[in-house]
């Protein structure tokens, strides 16, 4: 019954222990409220057809509802509103309120992008590995505007405010790949904050978690490669704070409002106009430039150009900085879209 | 006109000379560091005062009627919003708010990259 | 409404209430109305008081160190006293004193100055101190989280006060030139009901503002 | 007083023709001519929102850019909401119908401050067009919500269109303060409180609400303004701020903002309701205390905008119980009106076909509105296209709905000229069918987890939002249809005479279109205004095609 209704309403799959107890309570507001409505058009309908006038005017008697069907019309809704209210609010303060075993994760929203990272490590960008069964405890901060971190398929969704931490839990219940959404309106690249949730089952989440911690793929440290740079490349890192091009381009491989500088040098990069082109001095030195000139693809037309902004020293410290941010190990895969097939069970 | 010559200009002055009267005593109650209760009792003395003015010098009491009704929604809504508003604040579960520092003596152009952040969670677990 | 059935009437279009005395009545409670959207739009600044008073308790209290209290106490004396004698000239112009009404009008007039004259030194202190909004904060003395958002909300409160004092001041000078002109009397006084009306509500404001900004 | 059909020939000028030129228009201080130039601006407003509107569902047609990119999108859905919502809903029926008929309707020659009602035009079409100026020169991308930090973090240049909404939100304070000052002191003799139009009781509900809740949205406005210019850091994290306290600020003026959207188009349906089955309300005071209920307890429950923003538990349990108590007064509006129909002498008509949607989708809207109050449910729904098909529901179809009704049925009374009937139906019928087919694949949107202003999604998406824009269309066609034959009409329809409806409206009894003060004598009202038991007393019901 309640799969039949979850296919009617298009609803995603049920993935946590949250999804069934707010279905349940949809499903018991849906169907009465299509049950009343129906009854609503009918009586309409039907009163349509019985008291339609003809040509003539008909005089129609004169009645006014006795006290006890004004209550009634009062009464009964808010039996049903207070009932539905009050049963949601249970569900509400179970969501809201996580078991202490629980597994913490922090996740941290970004334009345009999730990182999330587990107290031990190691943190991950765009993609959550659980394990099912277990509740887990997601503790959410931003670092520029609101965000909300939204998984349809448990339906769980909170906000992440800047400055501030706000806490959700949740319980996978099979393993499987999960999207993430933001549901807050963020800025422009709002509708491709997207990331997703991997839901391991136990065995396999400890073994995953021991690899990841003995060799990291990707593990985010930012402030590890200053001591790694040479003086020009230093120089380099702060005109690139100062001319805020961090605003804009990350250093640690996500995609920004612009392409990440890690491994950037050297890289074959496919552009908007078409083509593709190394991304060599002369291209860097363009692009600084004349940035509309030749724009990746898959990036908005909206850097500025900092011709007569940059001196040639800086121009050159900060192509220095740029060649050094290369991936000690291989790139990190990209972050994938997700496949939203049907899942496998 | 209705009233107009009930309201002498002693009255005037007798509801004067207690409105300076309460705002001496508002003054001097806060010399006495009432601590919990300085605000309740600040505001208080502010409200008897509100109502002095609002009763004599605004002719409220000459009014019954629209703008009494007027002026005690507006009062009602201000309750409402306060209140609502201090209600759930105060029940959110603290602490919300991360741990400080807050950069308070920042200024415009000192913030290089946006505005100032907490340390990232894997560095500071509360 | 006495009209002539059918013609176009020919009464001025401001006299479409029946008599003087319903049309004040009318004058008065859209002047309450008034006055309520006022109290509304300050309740959002004495909103955002509160929940930073609730989220920095200590802060609030030690705040008053940092204010000159004297020139506070002072001003409040003075609204208080310019709150009187703005009473005293509607009471004199409802007796059909006009030219008393003017002159306690001018007194009035003078006493908002001193308020905003006062006002300003007291802000002149604040920006030699760096106890400046926002962004602009930098006041070594009281260099703790959430200072700046106490000064903010001092600044933001009493100025958004002191335009109601501008306008204030402006209204009972426009009063007081009218009354002059002996366009008011015991028969009609209306505009200088409702201008004093005014003008106590930006008194009641200060009486509201000046205790937790200064005192508690 | 009761002239016959015959007689019903106006005598006299109208308050068209009173006066002649242009200037006597700009400088009138009459209700009639000021609530005719409101609903000019609304109608362009409208149609300048709905322009838009069919823009964004044409970039949702497919996954990816369509036709715009995203930094476009996120543009013209902030102008689409920017217009709609400020400049064109909450002033449409109050500014326009409410400023013609509020005065006909208690048989007064004006409203209490007519200047000021002048002023209230001028502001309004000042503030939308510094609104607009700066929507388009700023490139405003923040919703119309203007949530912080990302307003006060945007590049984009917001201070105009923060003062735009400012000064319209001026105008309709002043409107507010001369509505409740009218319905005070202005009824005519005999008009006691529950004699009162059930329209005017609305607008009385509504003007309250307009006069409490505005003056908190024109000062957290002015806080971001502040916000933006000097760093103000009230709602900023980095210096102690707290964002939420914004979302509080803007809720209390935003929620109660929706029943000034609501609330007249209700006071609308509560009049045709009864004009077109002929019957008493079915009950007036349950309609008069759902009025105020309303006004009242809407202002108790704007926190439920804010279940997953990080609220405390305990403040979404409360807000989440109060929002229960608001929707049991349109439950017992609908079962009202519902029960006026019963044993009516029903003639279908266009208005009244906009009243038989009005009930139905406003049932479905409200009943969605109350599924989104519950917290549980919230924690799936919010911020996704359920939501905005909620409040679609309520805003186009019972608001927008109430609003073509409201046009339909007082047409002949502003204009004195009658509209092809049966054009008018057919359109009605075609409009609620595109509105459905519009929106209700966006609950379904919704409940698969679409979130709101996203300009591109997942492909899983797209054919709901096909079948969207499909109906849109239809939506947008039927609009084209009524913008015709209306305009068509009122150059060439029929006189209308005095009543075609045959309605016992205390506006019907003065000339359609009425002389320039209303009423030729002091009017007299001996019945109260729905009395529709006795056989009419002017008996010229005009029962033509």
């Amino acid at each position: 019954m309640s799969e039949l209704l979850r296919r009617i309403l298009f609803l995603p799959d049920a993935a946590s222990s949250l999804a069934p107890r707010v279905d349940r309570l949809h499903f018991f507001i849906i169907v009465t409220t299509f049950i009343v409505g129906a009854g609503i058009g009918l009586t309409g309908l039907i009163f349509l057809v019985r008291y339609r006038r003809g040509r003539a005017e008909a005089l129609a008697p004169v009645m006014t509802a006795p006290a006890w069907l004004e209550a009634a019309f009062a009464g009964v809704p808010l039996a049903f509103f207070l009932l539905w209210g009050a049963l949601g609010f249970q569900d509400y303060i179970w969501a809201r309120t996580p078991p202490r075993e629980a597994l913490d994760v922090y996740v941290t929203g970004k334009q345009w992008m999730w990182k999330f990272a587990y107290p031990g490590g190691p943190g991950m960008v765009g993609v959550l590995h659980v394990p099912t069964g277990t509740p887990v405890r997601l503790l959410l901060t931003s670092r520029d505007v609101i965000h909300s971190f939204y998984v349809p398929a448990f339906r769980v969704k909170m906000d992440a405010l800047p400055g501030r931490y706000t806490e959700i839990w949740f319980e996978a219940v099979r393993p499987g790949r999960y999207r993430v959404l933001c549901a807050e309106y963020c800025g422009l690249d709002h509708s491709r904050m997207r990331a997703e949730v991997v839901a391991l089952e136990p065995g396999a989440f400890e073994t995953w978690r021991a690899r990841q911690r003995s060799e990291p793929t990707w593990a985010s440290g930012e402030g590890e490669e200053e001591s790694l740079l040479g003086p020009l490349a230093a120089e380099g890192r702060v005109v690139a704070a100062k001319q805020g091009c961090l605003q804009c381009h990350t250093l640690d491989g996500t995609p920004h409002i612009g392409p990440t500088w890690l491994g950037l040098y050297g890289r074959e990069e496919p552009l908007a106009s078409g083509g593709s082109v190394r991304a060599d001095v002369a291209y860097l030195t363009e692009s600084m430039m004349d940035p509309l000139a030749k724009v990746v693809a898959g990036y908005a037309p909206v850097m500025p150009s900092f011709h007569g902004r940059l001196s040639a020293a800086e121009v050159g410290a900060l192509i220095e900085f740029i060649k050094s941010l290369q991936p000690e190990r291989p790139e990190p895969p990209p972050v994938q879209e997700p496949d939203y097939g049907p899942l496998p069970r | 006109m209705r009233g107009g010559a009930r309201h002498g200009g002693v009255q005037v002055l007798v509801v004067g000379g207690v409105l300076l009267g309460l705002a001496a005593l508002s003054f001097g109650l806060s010399r006495l560091h009432l601590g919990a209760w300085a605000v309740p009792v600040a505001l208080g003395i502010a409200l008897v005062k509100a109502a002095l003015i609002a009763g004599f010098y605004m002719h409220l009491t000459e009014r019954p009627g629209g703008p009494r009704l007027v002026v005690g929604t507006a009062g009602v809504f201000v309750v409402i919003l306060v209140g609502l508003v201090l209600a759930e604040a105060s029940a959110r579960i603290w602490p919300t708010l991360p741990p400080g520092p807050f950069p308070v003596t920042r200024l415009p152009g000192k913030d290089v990259e946006g505005p100032p952040r907490v340390a990232p969670p894997w560095r500071q677990p509360p | 409404m006495p009209l002539e059935d059918g013609t176009r009437p020919v009464v001025p279009r401001a006299f479409h209430f029946g008599d003087e005395s319903s049309r004040e009545d009318a004058a008065h409670l859209g002047m309450w109305i008034f006055i309520a959207t006022e109290v509304l739009l300050f309740a959002v600044l004495f909103t955002a008081y509160a929940l930073y008073r609730l989220t920095y308790p200590d802060l609030f209290q030690r705040a008053p160190a940092h204010m000159d209290v004297f020139l506070g106490t002072l001003n409040t004396f003075v609204l208080v006293t310019s709150s009187i004698v703005v009473a005293l000239a509607v009471d004199s112009v409802r007796k059909g004193r006009d030219f008393a009404g003017a002159a306690l009008l001018a007194l009035a007039v003078l006493l908002g100055i001193a308020f905003l004259s006062i006002k300003a030194a007291e802000y002149a202190k604040h920006v030699r101190d760096g106890a400046l909004p926002g962004a602009w904060y930098a006041y070594e003395a009281f260099a703790v989280p959430g200072a700046n958002l106490y000064f903010t909300l001092y600044w933001v409160m009493t100025g958004v006060h002191a335009v109601h004092v501008l306008v204030g001041v402006s209204v009972l000078v426009t009063l007081m030139l009218r009354t002059l002109t002996g366009e008011f009397g015991a028969r009609f006084h209306t505009p200088v009901a409702l201008g004093g009306m005014y003008w106590h509500l930006v008194d009641v404001i200060w009486l509201f503002l000046w205790p937790l900004l200064y005192l508690t | 007083m009761a002239p016959s059909h015959a007689e019903g020939a106006p005598r006299g000028p109208s308050y068209l023709n009173a006066e002649q030129g242009l200037w006597s228009w700009l400088t009138t201080h009459d209700h009639k001519r000021i609530g005719v130039m409101f609903l000019a601006v609304l109608l362009l407003m409208f149609l300048l929102g709905g322009v838009f509107a069919m823009a964004l569902r044409v970039e949702l047609l497919t996954p990816g850019d369509t036709v715009m990119g995203r930094l476009a999108y996120n543009r013209a859905f902030t102008v689409h909401g920017v217009v709609m919502v400020w400049l064109f809903l909450i002033p449409s029926i109050p500014t326009s119908f409410g400023n013609f008929l509020l005065p006909l309707m208690l048989g007064a020659r004006d409203v209490a401050f007519p200047r000021l009602n002048l002023a209230s035009f001028y502001l309004y079409v000042l503030g939308a067009t510094m609104t607009l100026w700066g929507v388009f020169q700023g490139g405003v991308d923040t919703g119309w919500t203007f949530y912080t930090p990302y307003s006060t973090a945007t590049g984009r240049d917001l201070l105009p269109v923060l003062v735009g909404v400012f000064v319209v939100g001026f105008s309709t304070i002043l409107t507010g303060i001369n509505f409740i000052t009218t319905v005070h002191t202005m009824r005519a003799p005999g008009i006691t409180w529950m004699k009162v139009p059930l329209f005017v009781w609305a607008l009385y509900g509504t003007s309250i609400i307009q006069v409490l809740a505005t003056p908190v949205l024109g000062m957290v406005l002015a806080l971001v303004a502040l916000e933006r210019v000097v760093g103000a850091g009230l709602f900023d994290p980095g210096r102690g701020g707290d964002p939420l306290l914004y979302q509080h600020l803007f809720w209390f003026y935003s929620h109660p903002a929706v029943y000034i959207m609501i609330l007249p188009g209700m006071g609308v349906i509560s009049e045709t309701v009864c004009a077109f089955s002929r019957k008493q309300p079915f009950s007036y005071r349950v309609i008069v205390w759902s009025t105020v209920g309303i006004s009242f307890v809407g202002f108790l429950t704007w926190g439920h905008h804010m279940f997953v923003s990080g609220q405390s538990t305990f403040g979404a349990g409360a807000f989440s119980l109060l929002s229960m108590l608001v929707a049991i007064f349109t439950a017992m509006k609908i079962f009202t009106w519902l029960g006026t129909l019963y044993r009516g002498s029903l003639w279908v008509t266009t208005p009244f076909t906009y009243v038989l949607g009005f009930i139905f989708l406003l049932f479905f809207g409200g009943m969605s509105g109350v599924a989104v109050a519950v917290t549980s449910a919230d924690l799936h729904w919010h911020d996704t296209y359920f939501v905005v098909a909620h409040f679609h529901f309520i805003m186009v179809g019972a608001s927008l709905m109430a609003f073509l009704a409201a046009l339909h049925y007082w047409f002949p009374k502003m204009s004195g000229r009658r509209y092809p009937e049966g054009m008018g139906i057919g359109t009605a019928v075609l409009i609620i069918f595109g509105f459905i087919a519009t929106f209700l694949p966006q609950f379904l949107l919704g409940n698969m987890g679409m979130p709101r202003r996203y300009a591109d999604y997942p492909d899983a998406f797209q054919p709901l939002h096909v079948a969207s824009t499909a109906g849109a269309s239809l939506l947008g066609f039927g609009f084209l249809f009524v913008a015709i034959y209306l305009g068509w009409s009122l150059r060439h329809g029929r006189a209308a005479g005095r009543n075609p409806w045959g309605s016992e409206g205390y506006e019907w009894r003065s000339d359609s279109p009425p002389p320039e003060f209303n009423f030729h004598a002091p009017p007299v009202f001996p019945r109260p205004p729905h009395d529709y038991g006795r056989p009419s007393a002017e008996g010229e019901v005009d029962h033509a095609a």
